[in-house]
């Protein structure tokens, strides 16, 4: 079988669903990770070792970590370069890449582009095909079955798009207020108008004139609730959800691979949060 | 008097008779020691009001260990120690005080310490009595002149005389002393042993003492204990008893006891 | 959009705006004038880390309730379990280290080490709720919930009061141990409320404002203090004022120029040390000159 | 599938890929050990929290690197700003804190927070690479480059080196500082080479296994060692051998547990510590019993 | 002999011609003392290879600062220390030791640091004469018994002889003892000043001695300094100088000097 590693659980969810029976998929981040940071198990390295493929987001998203365990892994199959690296960013339409020369105090985080953009599920078809070609090339014997498997899937997932696009439709236009920067691909989508961030700044905890700012203008422009990934601290949301009102949608940062979901279960999961979000229940 | 090598150790009180309201402290088959090894033979004796006890003996033989264990701050390694009642307040000067080279404390605020006892810190501030009290004491040892003065910047007589101002303000029945002269210039000294054994005297309380000066303990305590490993012994007496006790006489000489004509090396460590 | 906001922060907006901030302000100046009274027996009880060891204690604790739900199937409540381990820290400060020939510092870092450790191999076993478990925790500073302000109030208000009361006590029996026990002042108990007073405070306030500050105020108000060098009760008003200034003062500065609540504490508190240091150096001078 | 995972890792397994954690286990055992004899220093030096303001003062000079970068175009690597910020902590270490009326812990307490905070601060105004410092400062332990593996051993060879060498000068001026001025030793200088070799290592092994590891290593070994009341030279031995153990028995652990490996080596070395204390009553209770 | 009060005090050894040699230390219009505040009048003195220096005062007359001042250790306020070259050893014994509580250091390792000096520490053993030294220095100082016991575990005496060993071991040519015998009983603090003065003869080393107990430092030194903050006063000299000189008669009473008759208290505080 070929042996997949991959850097978050999102990717082992969508490598799993292409390689089928034909590919032995782990995952180095668990969803409830920040996928910024990881630490890694040492039985991790073995399969980093032996892997045939290495997935990774790209634009700098695992930058902090994963070039230790790529370098070190003495796996030439996987090092940057070779047919076993994949970066699935070059198979999506990038959001939020700076225009101007990075003024590097205000940007975002990536100057790349901003790499979370698995929660859109229209990306993850996009994805699901890049690494079903990488797969087929790097396995060709088996092409078969993945090309099958990647019907399967984009069949799924073509089918379920429409049906959350309309439990969401609500969503269109509404004003939201999100914690990070994780859901530009998120709005692309569904088409609600993120109106600010809880974090001043990527990666820097809120600040008292800031979330004053927020507040206010989640008030004026009456948000219907606050977002935020599970691997990002509450406390400040709460907060702020309870001050406005609105709910707090806590959605979580990706598959949960280890206990077998797939990617559509867990968009549904995204899905079923954020429509009861709408209906004014919080996570 | 009763003294012996090995055997336990009697102390007649000047009131033998009077017994009761009189004992503050009672050693009964006392062996010192650390880890379940005994230091010295078991002690016997009792510290009665009024009496001025000087301990005396050569350099690690359980003196402060001695004193250590008495205060509870040790276990005996068997044997007992009685108070006679919980509300005889005890006072204690150790021989290296373990006051902290950081405290920003001044002599005055460390003898108010000695004010308190039990649970009378619940009084949140000191009365007229108490800083009378300190003021006399601080007075009375010496230490008036550094009362203000940061205790960590004292030299160290006059960190002794501090912390002999704190003993002389709890006003406790049971003073036990570890050696608080041995900084003290020898005016000093003979000014402390003096109140010490006036104290003594004139409030009945227990004085007791260890020092190495064996002419001025001799002159104020009513009562030696001479303490030796080596022996072993430990020999409770007057200066006449302890200082011509073999054990005694083994380890400082002749030249302090009476009935033996001086040997040729005046004070010097004689052969035994 | 940004850049718009940091302009527009005044003292109008400020007053606007101040139902916001009383509640986080009025946390802050609790927490930090108790933990800068209480940072003198921190600091000259050597015991400096003790805000982090309790703190990745309580962590444990609540690692180990989310353990023993998922794997036991006991229902542990984690806030319970935050208590219990670090109640079992403060205890283990009751100790005396001198016995086991280590310094109290030694021991905290013992704990330190240990619980942390521990909290990421438990937290590892956990993993879908262990993110929650800095969440539990750790406060923000930039907001408070009613109920943890209330936390810090009472318990704020109480420890003052038990230590102002006990004050002649409390201070013997921390600095001068021997004295104190043959002086017959029952010293484990002043001992017990000392260290379960400290444990307490740096708990509910952490879970208010976030570890750092907790630390900055519970130490370096007394560092500050004490290099001027006063009395005894001049350090501890000294230090409490320090601790008092620190967590207002950084909360508004962190306002007005727009920073992290937290590191703006932590960072004023340290200004405050350096200050009183360029103090004592102006004293120095000023006598060693005038005496010449 | 995991459970999976976790039967098959077996020594088999382990010994087929060796190769792979050769590096890794290489760089734990000597930054275990060495950081293991140094930690006798920090522990009985009463600066048990070195490695904590070490590396929050390395992450405030990557923080500055960029600011430098970012906000005045100079070009500062992060790396030389982690370098020069913490052997300005490490300079703190070696004044005398008693000066300044504080312990030396306060002075690791003070550097500690203000750094940390500072860093916070700096962070807030080079949002783009705050991500990174960490990324920068601290490795995980499950895999080393080859550049921080040779980091660690030239580092920790030549630290061992000299400090065998020097050792009874080390000793003697680190643990008597007034009788070795009297005698004429190059105190100063003596106190530069340890303290800077504390800080070099605690740098590089944080770089390449993280900072929780190498806060256990250099101070649980000591205090193992010092529980178990050796002499000076078994006592260095013991937590050398302590940090060693820790080092490499935390990786198997990891390894064969499948658990992350800064916290296995940490929760083993306080393991050791528990044991010694084991020992240490054992030999109390015999030796209490012997005698009676 | 030159003596005063206030006056620059001149410290003539016994052999002032073969000057350079001889010589090891001077002190020059040395003022010390805290910040900035002078503790005594200037002091000038000599100090030549052979002398048994006690120094002698009341607590707090700044007898340890002086020590300090003399090893560098502190700042003076004014005037200056010379050495006669950079190869003259000093050891030291303050006094209270800074040696930590948690050390697990043994006498012998502790005497042991005594054979360092500059960087000799760079040969990474001893020899077998720093061995040799060491066993007879612990020998010598009564410290053999206690050579292998940790020394946090001993009591103050056998301190206090540990670190009289290190100092006899380090072979130094000037020693500074800053009260090194307080804590030691009476027989231990013959031998040490005896020991103490047989070295400054047969080594030709000076030692210099704080020390409370004024028979012994008379008896055993062959100069006596008298410090006094209240005249104040330096007063250098031999005993009958120093005992007769009116500043040490307001201190310590007549009863020192031969040339003034008993007053009625003996050994008593006189009032001057
Ligand atoms: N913690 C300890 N563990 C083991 N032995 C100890 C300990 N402390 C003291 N000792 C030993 O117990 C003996 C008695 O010590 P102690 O301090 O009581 O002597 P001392 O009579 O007070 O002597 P000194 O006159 O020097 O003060 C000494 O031999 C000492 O080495
Ligand atoms: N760090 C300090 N700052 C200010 N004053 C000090 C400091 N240390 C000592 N002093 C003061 O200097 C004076 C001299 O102190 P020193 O220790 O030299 O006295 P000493 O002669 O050795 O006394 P003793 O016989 O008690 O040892 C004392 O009055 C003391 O209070
Ligand atoms: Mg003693
Ligand atoms: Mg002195
Ligand atoms: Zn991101």
């Amino acid at each position: 079988a070929l042996k997949v590693v991959t850097s978050v659980s999102d990717l082992a969810a969508l490598a799993k669903a292409v390689g089928g029976e034909h590919v032995q998929v782990t995952s180095l981040a668990p969803s409830t990770q920040d996928p910024h940071f990881v630490d890694a198990r040492p039985h991790l390295a073995l399969e980093l070792n032996r892997a045939d493929l290495l997935i990774a987001i790209g634009l700098e998203l695992e930058v902090g970590w994963l070039p230790t365990l790529q370098n070190g892994a003495r796996n030439n199959r996987i090092l940057s370069g070779s047919p076993g690296y994949l970066e699935v960013f070059q198979f999506i339409r990038t959001l939020e890449v700076p225009t101007t020369r990075v003024d590097r105090s205000q940007g975002d985080i990536h100057a790349g582009g901003n790499p979370h953009f698995l929660y859109d599920p229209r990306a993850g078809l996009a994805v699901a095909r890049g690494i079903a070609d990488r797969m087929i090339a790097l396995d060709g014997k088996n092409a078969d079955a993945y090309r099958a498997n990647l019907a399967k899937f984009t069949a799924e997932l073509e089918k379920a798009i429409p049906v959350w696009q309309q439990r969401l439709a609500g969503l269109k236009g509404a004003p939201l207020i999100a914690y990070h920067r994780t859901t530009a691909y998120l709005a692309d989508w569904l088409g609600f108008d993120a109106i600010t961030y809880l974090e001043p700044k990527p990666g820097i905890p809120p600040n008292p004139a800031h979330v004053a700012q927020v507040l206010g203008l989640a008030r004026q422009k009456k948000a219907r609730m606050i977002l935020q990934e599970e691997y990002y601290p509450s406390t400040t949301s709460k907060l702020v959800a309870g001050k406005v009102p609105a709910p707090l949608v806590i959605i979580p940062g990706g598959a949960d691979f280890r206990a077998g979901q797939t990617y559509l279960q867990r968009i549904e999961e995204l899905v079923t949060r954020l429509e009861n979000g709408l209906k004014g229940k919080g996570t | 008097m009763a003294h012996g090598e090995h055997a336990p150790t009697q102390a007649p009180s000047p009131s033998a008779h009077q017994h009761g309201s009189d004992l503050l402290l009672c050693c009964e088959e006392l062996v010192i020691g650390y880890q379940g090894k005994a230091l010295l033979p078991p002690i016997n004796l009792q510290v009665r009001r009024g009496t001025f006890l000087a301990v005396i003996g050569r350099n690690g033989s359980g003196k402060s260990t001695w004193f250590k264990t008495l205060l509870g701050l040790q276990q005996p390694v068997s044997g007992r120690v009685f108070r006679s009642g919980p509300d005889v307040k005890s006072a204690y000067v150790p021989q290296s005080s373990g006051i902290d080279g950081m405290l920003p404390v001044r002599s005055r605020e460390l003898v108010h310490w000695g004010r308190l006892s039990g649970w009378n810190f619940l009084r949140p501030f000191s009365t007229h009595k108490d800083r009378t009290a300190v003021e006399a004491a601080l007075e009375s040892a010496g230490a008036g002149p550094i009362a203000n003065r940061p205790y960590r910047e004292l030299s160290e007589g006059q960190k002794q005389r501090a912390l002999l101002a704190r003993v002389l303000a709890t006003e406790a029945d049971l003073v036990l002393l570890d050696e608080p002269t041995a900084a003290m210039d020898a005016v000093a000294e003979r000014e402390t042993m003096q109140r010490l054994a006036e104290l003594a005297r004139t409030q009945r309380l227990a004085v007791v003492v260890v020092s190495h000066d064996l002419r001025v303990a001799a002159e104020f305590a009513n009562q030696l204990l001479f303490v030796d490993r080596e022996a072993p012994a430990v020999v409770l007496g007057d200066a006449n008893t302890v200082f011509c006790h073999p054990a005694f006489r083994h380890q400082y000489g002749d030249d302090y006891c009476p009935h033996h004509p001086p040997s040729g090396h005046p004070l010097g460590p004689a052969a035994g | 959009m940004d850049p718009q906001l940091v302009e527009t922060t005044s003292w109008a907006q400020f007053w606007d705006a101040f139902e916001l901030f009383r509640d986080p302000m009025l946390c802050a100046l609790i927490a930090g004038s108790v933990l800068g009274f209480l940072s003198v027996y921190v600091v000259l009880r050597r015991m400096v880390f003790v805000s982090a060891a309790v703190t990745q204690s309580a962590g444990l604790g609540v690692a180990l309730a989310f353990y023993a739900e998922i794997h036991l199937g006991l229902h542990v409540a984690p806030t319970l379990g935050a208590v219990i381990l670090s109640l079992l820290a403060t205890l283990l400060l009751m100790m005396d280290p001198a016995r086991l020939r280590i310094s109290r510092e030694s021991m905290l870092g013992l704990a330190y080490a240990l619980t942390g450790g521990a909290a990421i191999l438990v937290g590892d076993r956990i993993s879908q709720e262990a993110h929650d478990i800095q969440g539990i925790l750790f406060g923000t500073a930039v907001l408070v919930e009613q109920p943890q302000l209330i936390a810090v109030a009472v318990v704020g208000v109480l420890t003052l009061l038990i230590h102002l009361w006990w004050f002649r006590g409390l201070t013997f029996a921390s600095f001068d141990r021997t004295g104190a026990m043959v002086q017959g002042l029952p010293v484990r108990s002043l001992d017990a409320v000392l260290m379960i007073s400290i444990g307490l405070m740096v708990g509910v306030s952490a879970r208010a404002l976030g570890a750092l500050p907790v630390f900055a105020f519970s130490t370096l108000s007394a560092i500050a203090a004490l290099v001027l060098d006063l009395r005894l009760p001049g350090t501890f008003l000294l230090a409490t004022i320090a601790g008092a200034i620190s967590g207002l003062g950084g909360y508004l500065f962190a306002y007005f120029y727009n920073f992290p609540v937290g590191a703006s504490q932590t960072v004023l508190s340290g200004m405050i040390v350096l200050l009183a240091l360029v103090v004592r150096g102006l004293k120095q001078l000023l006598l060693g000159r005038a005496s010449r």
